[in-house]
């Protein structure tokens, strides 16, 4: 396990994340998406830190853990509220606003 | 008082009544009020000249000018407003003036029956006439003369269309205007050359040859439109929609002479390009025997007189073709006098027939026999019956035209003399000769006495002002115009030419009121409307067409190539706001594209 | 760090302090007595703003994580006034629409602030990160605040939606600069701006720097990441909006002068160039889209999202004067955007609704109002002796002043913004038309309550003001840029100046390692990371 | 007090603007009387600079400095020069008229004179700004408020829908008074954008200030002059009613209302032909000098064009609107023109075209307000029952065609005289054709509306003449046109004086640059294609008299020229007089 690996291995992970952030129509299933996104910046953090043989790199990413349940938490009380007007959490639901 | 001073009064005087007529509208609105303003100062003006004429045959010329208008730097350019009073300018003021206030006297009887606001109003514009005119004569240099020229034409334009009710007038006074104006472009160019060649507007400024006959060209092409000459001498019978009074004043005796003064004038300039002057004696003769014919088929009493106008113009222009100034000069003085007096004697019979058909009037002569007898010495002194003023002047003409070998003009002049004293025979005859042709004929009577004073007053002038031609070439010869000394010899066959035209004309007229067949035909051949609707065609197939399509290009191109700039922003808005869908995925997929352009070009910029 | 550096973030705590007391007051309140919440919260924040002209708040906390300095006092100052403003214009709306729940709006916006203010003078990535999300959580809130169940037109449905774009986009793009940050501290080898001014240029660098502009960029409203912008100023509350459109942009510029000019102001040629290009887009994108638009807040919306453009063009001038000019900017856009918006807000909620033809005939119903929207759109146009004026000249000036190889670009991008800045005058014309030249439905004058009216005053003061005396505020930009600057080049550490050699050419990934300067070196574990990535 | 002449002549409208605010609109009286008295104080002060400024002395004057804006070294600096004199006293005049002539207006009149008295702050500010940034800022001030003015109180008409572009009627609202507004404001705005970079252009090159005496000492290089100066062109030129950028300014006048058709006609299109000389062409000479032919053709183009199209016109207004932008294209040859004359001559007719435009939209605004209709032909007559209006009418319309006597003929022979001298003269030729075409449409207009019988159906039967204060309108534009026809030195020489000066700034440093960089007869475009030697005055003649044949005189050889003229100066220096430059460059 080489620094270039645990980069390549965040990359595609956030690809995976904005693969699935494009594709989802499912708001819970874009929220995951996000949350790869953010680990794979999480996975840099760490391995960046790792392989330059310090520790920044850890603390980042446990700030970052939690900020994205923050925002996670406020994300599915969106949801929630997407839910109630519209009876389903699919994002394309919202769209009545529009051009 | 010295002699510019007094040439200033007789400009400067009629200015001050115009600028009181027009400023304080109670005076003008009061039509008598306002002529006794614009009479007496229009007598000042006479009283000036007279004085300037006196002072010059004392003194000789002088002058008095003022800066008018200075630009500095490279090209500098210094142009002087004044007085330049010498051997022509100041007899020219007076004929001018007093010209002017016999007229303007005569109208206060013609116009009795306007309103007095109108007369106001009609009073202001003569005041204004008779200022312009004496700027002109006055001028110490081109640009002046210009000045009053221009004036000059604008007032003519009022005074046209003085009834400006009526639509022909109020398109006569127009069309006058759009001729002369046309012309006038030459006399800008020419001035605007001249300048350009010399850095000045002296008359008598040394050009290159090309260069002073270019400039004399453009002058002759202003000189055509301002003196009725062919072929634009087409706005001249249709201003006889104006007053008569402003006929005779304008049309007849100052304003159309302006042409020939500007020739005068600038001599020392024409006389350095002999091709103007050749073409100017051309032109001048053809335009006399032309406009002559033409006369000789009016059924207008004042048209008649108005194409005589351009005949007599024809002579003077001719004569200073010729280069004998002093004969187009003296032409000029003697024929504003007998003209003046045979418009205010066709306005007197007008007055009191109601109309200018020679066919409502006939039989005259018993009930207006002073009317009479002016207009027939008006005739006469016009058609150089020996002994008359018009004889004198007229003889000099074609004697400097065979002088100088010029035959063809000569011939035309000698056969312009004797149709002169044919036209102006039948005018005569059916006028006031035969049986009354209307019932206004047959209750004429002879107009007030302020009508008849200008009357007698010009009658003198036109039957006397010949024998003073000695007089006037002692005045002129006083300015580098004329040398030697004057002489005059009896001109023989234009004497027995003009008699013979009345003898012709009573064969023809004497008895009948029938026109003659080669008359009709002379009619048919020669009306003047073909030469109108040259225009008329020029007019509506040439400048409008391009105006229209000047406009259309404007509206349907130009501008909407404008607003097709904006509908592109308009309409691309319209179609790009599409792409925000509503769906928040494309927004998502917009910034991740946006953030892969961006990643892509950080590292392979 | 001791309580002496804590002066330092005097400001910071007093919003964070007041947000809590807000919060406290608002559960002791009765329900009736809720709407004393909104002063309450306007005139902690004015005691604050007062503050901040007594405290001496210079220095560096937190160790070396934040700094005060006159350039952070500066955006400080301009986000508690925004705040107030805020309050002040939505206090009326929020007693009426949300009544029990007023407490917490007052919460949730200060929250937002105190993010805000700490965000100017942050230093490290982390506390980048912390505050940039402090301000942006509540937002998310606050946006889709407006709750009522069942009914898919009604307001609350309108209230999830521009929550959940704003959510969504919010919190992708959230990931997306994160990303961009680990680049950026990987390469650093640390999450201190220090680390950063001294990192050695590399193309992972640049990404993350790159990614980072996207990032902050979302919450700009910067195309392309600027497609939330209409939709959730038309859904959120009407004063929210204005305190929405404003506040939050002004932070971001915030954070980028921290970032960019601060941090990375060494390597302007990373991400100067990917900005101007923005700016263009951005300019184009706002303008044009402009057009079209019949209701207010959308037009504004867009209209904002091409006045980021002009800021993004002095910004990436990347000089001190251009950043001065961002600053001014700015001031200007704040006053008169979030006045426009109350203007517009003001008249929807008397007319129920937000479309162009709600204006119509203003200037008989209330003429006073109508005088102020002309304002306001005068200065969004840039038109002279009101602030926007000054504001766009000024970037005009700085962006031509740019001398080096982007000079070129500069100038079509000032003329292109300068012809943008017409067609923007189209659409904001159409606004003054519907006010100024139509006849209104009736003659009531519009009802503005006392909070909205201060508040539209305050606006209306500031836009006048700067546009008739624009020197002090352009003083103050000036010195408040200059504290911004970064730090001229350090000399860089023995250890990698042996790497660098004489061709300073980026380092390249290559398999096994880097390749820098043509040297391969491996990247086996434990390595020193100076050696890996160049510093 | 004559320290701050110039701000109080600017400061008044602007301070009347402020204290109408606060003055109830049901108050009319006191609105107009507050409105009259702010332009009564411009046009006073503006009597006193004319009377104040010391014409031996020449150069700006009553120069005063505020500092704005430190920092970019902006600075409020105002002065006059000698057409600035001219120029102040033109929108004195034209402001107290159209105060006057709307005096009546019933619509929002306290907002009218608000915003017309902002506009007209702005006016003043342009002609006396010498910081170029504040110029740019009052000229903004001055362009702005046309939007409301027309949007507001203008009037619309339909306009046939037609041509290859057609679906653009689909999208305008073409002919209505919205749409002129806006087109008006997008296209003046547009030209200002490109004022703003052309500006840009000149402050970097320019030594980073925006003083323009300081301006006017930097060199510009070269390729930037002539790439500024097309800028500047279509900028100003815009304003100016440049054909093809002219056509906001028909549709524009012919909507607006009457004040705001003679302020924007008479005023304001100065504006444009103003800055193109101020700062287009006396900041870079080698733009002037480069595109000085192009410029020149597109006026005349503008002379011809524009007459032509006006006499298509049946809309009273619109023919009205078309002539100022043949005028204008007057004003334009006599700019591209460089030489004294021309210039005298081009300044000249901005005053003449004013006043003299200022007093045609004030009839054809009263003709259009009591018969409610400027289809001309339906009119006929009118001067029966407005004979006042009919005469007024009839002395703008001698203005108009350049008739002698009228301030018109003073500005137009100047710039013809002035364009025979350059390299082109059939441009001198082309005016006087353009003339005499206007002679031709103005004429069958005043026929057709004034002239011919009264209307005999009554179809009209609210006209009457004017009245009260509408005479002081007329009279003040009127007296203006004649008195200047007859005393052009009351501001001739003023001008004269600053075109001198601001002459030698161009073809000076023309001269300079150009036999610097060894190029030189292309900017002898404009320039005195006749050689002076070629007409020597007779004042150079010491006292020789008029005779003697001096336009004979041949070319001096150039050996002797190069000896007869002042020793040719160096960069850095002005050369005294414009004649050095033809020296330089032969």
């Amino acid at each position: 396990m080489t620094l270039t690996t645990c980069l390549i291995l965040s990359a595609a992970l956030f690809s995976v994340g904005l693969y699935g952030l494009l594709t989802r129509r499912h708001a819970v299933g874009i929220l995951l998406s996000i949350e790869v996104m953010a680990n794979a910046a999480n996975l840099n953090f760490v391995a960046f830190a790792h392989y330059g043989g310090a520790s920044w790199g850890q603390a980042f990413a446990l700030f970052v853990l939690g900020l994205t349940v923050a925002e996670v938490a406020i994300g599915l009380a969106l949801v929630m509220l997407l839910f109630r007007s519209h009876k389903d959490v699919l994002v394309d639901l919202a769209n009545a606003f529009k051009h | 008082m010295t002699t510019p001073m007094w040439a200033l009064i007789a400009v400067f005087a009629p200015l001050a009544s115009a600028l009181l007529l027009a400023v304080l509208a109670p005076i003008r609105r009061r039509g008598g009020l306002a002529a006794a303003v614009s009479i007496t100062f229009a007598l000042a003006s006479l009283v000036g000249a007279i004085f300037a004429v006196i002072g010059t045959l004392h003194a000789g010329g002088s002058d008095w000018t003022r800066s008018w208008l200075a630009s500095g730097g490279a090209l500098p350019l210094s142009v002087t407003f004044g007085v330049h009073v010498d051997g022509v300018s100041a007899p020219m003021l007076a004929v001018v003036a007093l010209v002017a206030t016999c007229v303007q006297l005569f109208s206060t009887g013609y116009l009795d029956d306007e309103s007095s606001a109108s007369r106001g109003r009609y009073f202001a514009y003569q005041s204004l006439f008779l200022f312009s005119m004496q700027l002109l004569v006055a001028a110490p240099n081109l640009l002046q003369l210009f000045f009053g020229w221009e004036i000059v034409g604008a007032t003519s334009y009022l005074l046209i269309g003085y009834w400006y009710k009526k639509p022909s007038a109020a398109r006569a006074a127009v069309k006058a205007f759009w001729v002369t104006k046309f012309a006038d472009m030459g006399l800008l160019i020419g001035l605007v050359a001249l300048f350009g060649f010399t850095g000045s507007f002296e008359w008598t400024a040394q050009l290159a040859p090309a260069a002073a006959t270019a400039v004399t060209l453009l002058f002759v092409l202003a000189v055509m439109g301002k003196s009725a000459q062919f072929p634009l001498h087409v706005w001249l019978p249709d201003a006889m929609e104006g007053p008569t009074p402003v006929s005779a004043l304008l049309h007849a005796a100052t304003m159309v002479a302006a042409g020939v003064y500007l020739v005068v004038r600038a001599q020392p300039l024409f006389a350095q390009a002999p091709f103007t002057q050749h073409f100017l004696a051309y032109l001048g003769a053809g335009t006399a025997l032309f406009a002559a014919l033409l006369a000789l088929v009016q059924t207008d009493l004042k048209r008649v007189l108005a194409y005589s106008t351009c005949s007599q113009l024809g002579y003077m222009l001719a004569a200073l073709g010729a280069g004998s100034a002093f004969a187009g000069f003296f032409h000029l003085t003697t024929h504003a006098f007998f003209k003046a007096l045979l418009f205010l004697a066709a306005g007197s019979v007008i007055h009191a027939v109601g109309s200018n058909e020679m066919s409502k009037m006939g039989g005259l002569w018993k009930k207006m026999p002073l009317t009479m007898l002016v207009f027939i010495a008006g005739a006469f002194s016009l058609a150089g019956f020996p002994g008359f003023a018009g004889f004198f002047s007229k003889d000099l003409i074609i004697d400097s035209l065979s002088e100088h070998h010029l035959w063809a003009p000569y011939a035309a002049l000698l056969l312009g003399a004797f149709l002169t004293a044919l036209y102006m025979g039948r005018a005569i005859l059916l006028t006031f000769f035969g049986p009354h042709e209307s019932h206004e004929a047959e209750h004429a009577h002879e107009p007030g006495w302020s009508m008849k004073l200008p009357l007698i007053v010009l009658a003198l002038l036109s039957v006397g002002a010949g024998f003073f031609g000695g007089d006037l070439w002692h005045l002129a010869s006083l300015t580098d115009y004329v040398h030697g000394v004057y002489h005059f010899r009896f001109g023989a066959v234009a004497s027995v030419l003009a008699l013979s035209g009345f003898v012709v004309a009573w064969v023809a007229w004497g008895k009948t009121r029938e026109e003659p067949a080669l008359a009709r035909s002379l009619a048919a051949f020669a009306n003047r409307a073909w030469v109108d609707r040259l225009y008329v065609f020029g007019y509506r197939a040439g400048l409008l067409l391009v105006s229209d399509v000047a406009a259309w290009i404007d509206r349907y191109i130009v501008d909407a190539l404008v607003n097709v700039v904006g509908s592109f922003f308009l309409l691309g808005a319209r179609r790009a706001r599409r792409l925000q869908t509503g769906n928040v995925q494309d927004y998502l997929f917009a910034m991740s594209l946006g953030a892969i352009a961006l990643a892509v070009w950080s590292i392979w910029r | 760090m001791n309580l002496h550096d804590l002066r330092v973030l005097t400001l910071d705590i007093g919003v964070a302090l007041s947000a809590i007391l807000v919060l406290l007051v608002d559960l002791v309140l009765p329900a009736a007595r809720r709407k004393l919440t909104a002063p309450l919260a306007a005139l902690l924040l004015t005691a604050v703003l007062v503050a901040s002209f007594f405290v001496d708040t210079t220095g560096t906390t937190a160790w070396g994580a934040y700094s005060g300095s006159a350039g952070t006092l500066f955006f400080q100052r301009l986000f508690l006034a925004a705040g107030i403003v805020g309050i002040l214009g939505g206090m009326a709306h929020v007693a009426k629409q949300t009544r029990f729940r007023q407490g917490e709006y007052y919460f949730l916006l200060l929250c937002s602030l105190a993010g805000m203010t700490l965000l100017p003078g942050v230093r490290d990535l982390i506390l980048l990160l912390i505050s940039f999300e402090l301000m942006g959580l509540p937002l998310y809130v606050l946006a889709a605040y407006e709750k009522s169940a069942g009914d898919p037109q009604g307001r609350g449905a309108r209230a999830s939606e521009a929550g959940i774009k704003l959510y969504l986009v919010g919190a992708a793009s959230t990931a997306i600069a994160l990303f961009g940050l680990s680049y950026l501290a990987g390469v650093a080898g640390g999450t201190s701006f220090h680390a950063l001014q001294t990192a050695h240029h590399t193309r992972l660098f640049a990404l993350g720097a790159v990614l980072v502009l996207a990032g902050i960029g979302f919450k700009l409203g910067v195309a392309p990441f600027h497609m939330w912008v209409p939709d959730t100023y038309e859904g959120a509350p009407g004063p929210f909006v204005a305190f929405l459109s404003a506040a939050p942009k002004a932070a971001a510029i915030a954070a980028l002068c921290a970032v960019f000019f601060t941090g990375l102001g060494q390597h302007q040629a990373d991400w100067a160039p990917a900005m101007a290009g923005l700016a263009f887009l951005t300019m184009f994108v706002g303008s044009i889209l402009a057009i079209p638009q019949k209701n207010v807040r959308r037009l504004l919306a867009y209209s904002g999202v091409a006045h980021v453009g002009y800021m993004l063009l002095a910004f990436a001038t990347g000089t001190t004067d251009g950043l001065a000019m961002v600053l001014f900017y700015a001031v200007a856009y704040v006053a008169t955007n979030v006045g426009a918006f109350l203007v517009a807000h003001a008249v929807a909620a008397d007319s129920g609704d937000d479309l162009a033809t709600g204006l119509r005939g203003l200037h008989k119903r209330s003429p006073w109002l109508a005088v102020a929207l002309l304002v306001f759109l005068l200065s969004l146009a840039g038109i002279p002796f009101v602030a926007g004026f000054w504001a766009k000249l000024y970037v005009f000036v700085a962006a031509w002043k740019v001398v080096g190889p982007m000079r070129g670009f500069m100038h079509v991008l000032v003329a292109v913004g300068a012809v943008l800045s017409v067609v923007a005058l189209f659409f904001y014309m159409q606004l003054a038309r519907a006010a100024y030249m139509e006849d209104p439905p009736d003659e009531k004058p519009v009802r503005v309550a006392f909070g909205l009216r201060v508040a539209i005053v305050a606006c209306l003061v500031a836009v006048v003001g700067i546009g008739a005396y624009p020197g002090p505020l352009l003083e103050a930009s000036h010195a408040a840029a200059a504290k911004f600057e970064a730090p001229s080049p350090r000399p860089i550490p023995l250890t990698a100046r042996w790497l660098r050699m004489n061709d300073p050419s980026p380092p390249r990934l290559v398999r096994g390692g880097f390749l820098i300067n043509g040297e391969h070196v491996s990247d086996g574990p434990g390595m020193n990371h100076h050696t890996v990535l160049g510093d | 007090m004559t320290h701050h002449l110039l701000s109080l002549i600017v400061g008044a409208p602007a301070a009347a603007a402020l204290v109408l605010f606060s003055v109830p609109a049901t108050e009319k009286l006191f609105v107009r009387i507050v409105a009259l008295t702010g332009a009564l104080i411009s046009l006073a002060g503006s009597i006193a600079v004319l009377a104040t400024y010391n014409l031996s002395e020449g150069g700006f004057q009553l120069r005063e400095t505020y500092p704005l804006v430190p920092r970019l070294n902006i600075s409020l600096s105002l002065a006059a020069d000698g057409w600035s004199v001219a120029l102040l006293l033109l929108t004195g005049l034209i402001i107290v008229a159209g105060v006057l002539a709307s005096w009546t207006l019933e619509n929002r009149q306290k907002e009218f004179f608000i915003t017309l008295l902002i506009l007209v702050a702005g006016v003043f500010g342009v002609f006396v700004a010498q910081d170029l940034f504040v110029f740019f800022l009052f000229y903004e001030i001055a362009v702005l408020p046309m939007y409301l003015l027309i949007g507001i109180w203008g009037s619309s008409h339909a306009i046939t829908e037609g041509g290859p572009f057609k679906y653009i009627w689909k999208l305008f609202n073409i002919g209505d008074k919205q749409y002129a507004a806006m087109k008006l404001t997008l296209m003046l705005l547009v030209g200002s954008a490109l004022i703003l970079v052309g500006i840009l252009a000149i402050y970097s090159n320019g030594g980073h200030t925006f003083d323009l005496f300081a301006l006017a000492k930097a060199h510009y290089p070269h390729h930037m002059q002539l790439f500024a100066f097309v800028l500047l062109w279509v900028g100003f030129g815009s304003l100016a009613g440049v054909f093809p950028f002219h056509t906001w300014s028909p549709d524009g006048h012919a909507s607006a209302p009457t004040a705001v058709s003679m302020l924007h006609a008479g005023v304001l299109m100065k504006l444009g032909a103003f800055g193109l000389i101020r700062v287009g062409m006396i900041l870079l000479p080698d733009g002037a000098h480069f595109w000085a032919p192009f410029v020149g053709t597109v006026a005349v183009i503008n002379i011809v064009y524009g007459a032509l199209a006006a006499m298509h016109q049946k809309d009273f207004k619109y023919v009205v609107a078309y002539s100022s932008v043949s005028h204008m294209g007057v004003v334009m040859l006599g700019a591209a023109t460089l030489n004294v004359l021309a210039w005298n001559g081009a300044v000249f007719q901005m005053v003449a075209h004013g006043v003299m435009t200022g007093l045609l939209f004030a009839l054809v605004g009263h003709v259009y307000e009591r018969s409610h209709t400027r289809d001309t032909q339906r009119m006929g007559g009118f001067a029966t029952v407005m004979p006042g209006v009919a005469t007024f009418f009839t002395i703008a319309v001698l203005s108009s065609l350049g008739l002698p006597g009228t301030a018109g003929f003073v500005a137009e022979f100047l710039v013809f005289l002035g364009a025979w001298h350059s390299a082109y003269s059939w441009w001198a030729v082309a005016g006087v054709v353009g003339a005499f075409v206007t002679a031709v449409y103005v004429l069958t207009i005043a026929r057709r509306v004034f002239w011919g019988p009264p209307d005999p159906v009554k179809q009209f039967h609210e006209l009457r003449d004017v009245r009260r204060t509408e005479w002081g309108a007329l009279w003040i534009l009127g007296a203006a046109i004649v008195v200047l026809g007859f005393w052009p030195g009351l501001i001739s020489s003023h001008i004269d004086k600053a075109t001198v000066a601001n002459l030698q700034q161009v073809n000076g440093a023309a001269a300079v640059t150009l036999n610097d960089s060894g190029h030189a007869t292309r900017s002898t475009v404009g320039w005195a294609k006749q050689s002076d030697a070629h007409r020597v005055r007779p004042s150079m003649m010491g006292s020789a008299p008029l005779h003697p044949s001096y336009a004979l005189t041949r070319p001096m050889p150039a050996a002797d020229r190069c000896r007869s003229a002042p020793p040719i100066q160096r960069a850095g220096s002005r050369a005294p007089d414009a004649t050095t430059a033809t020296v330089v460059m032969r």
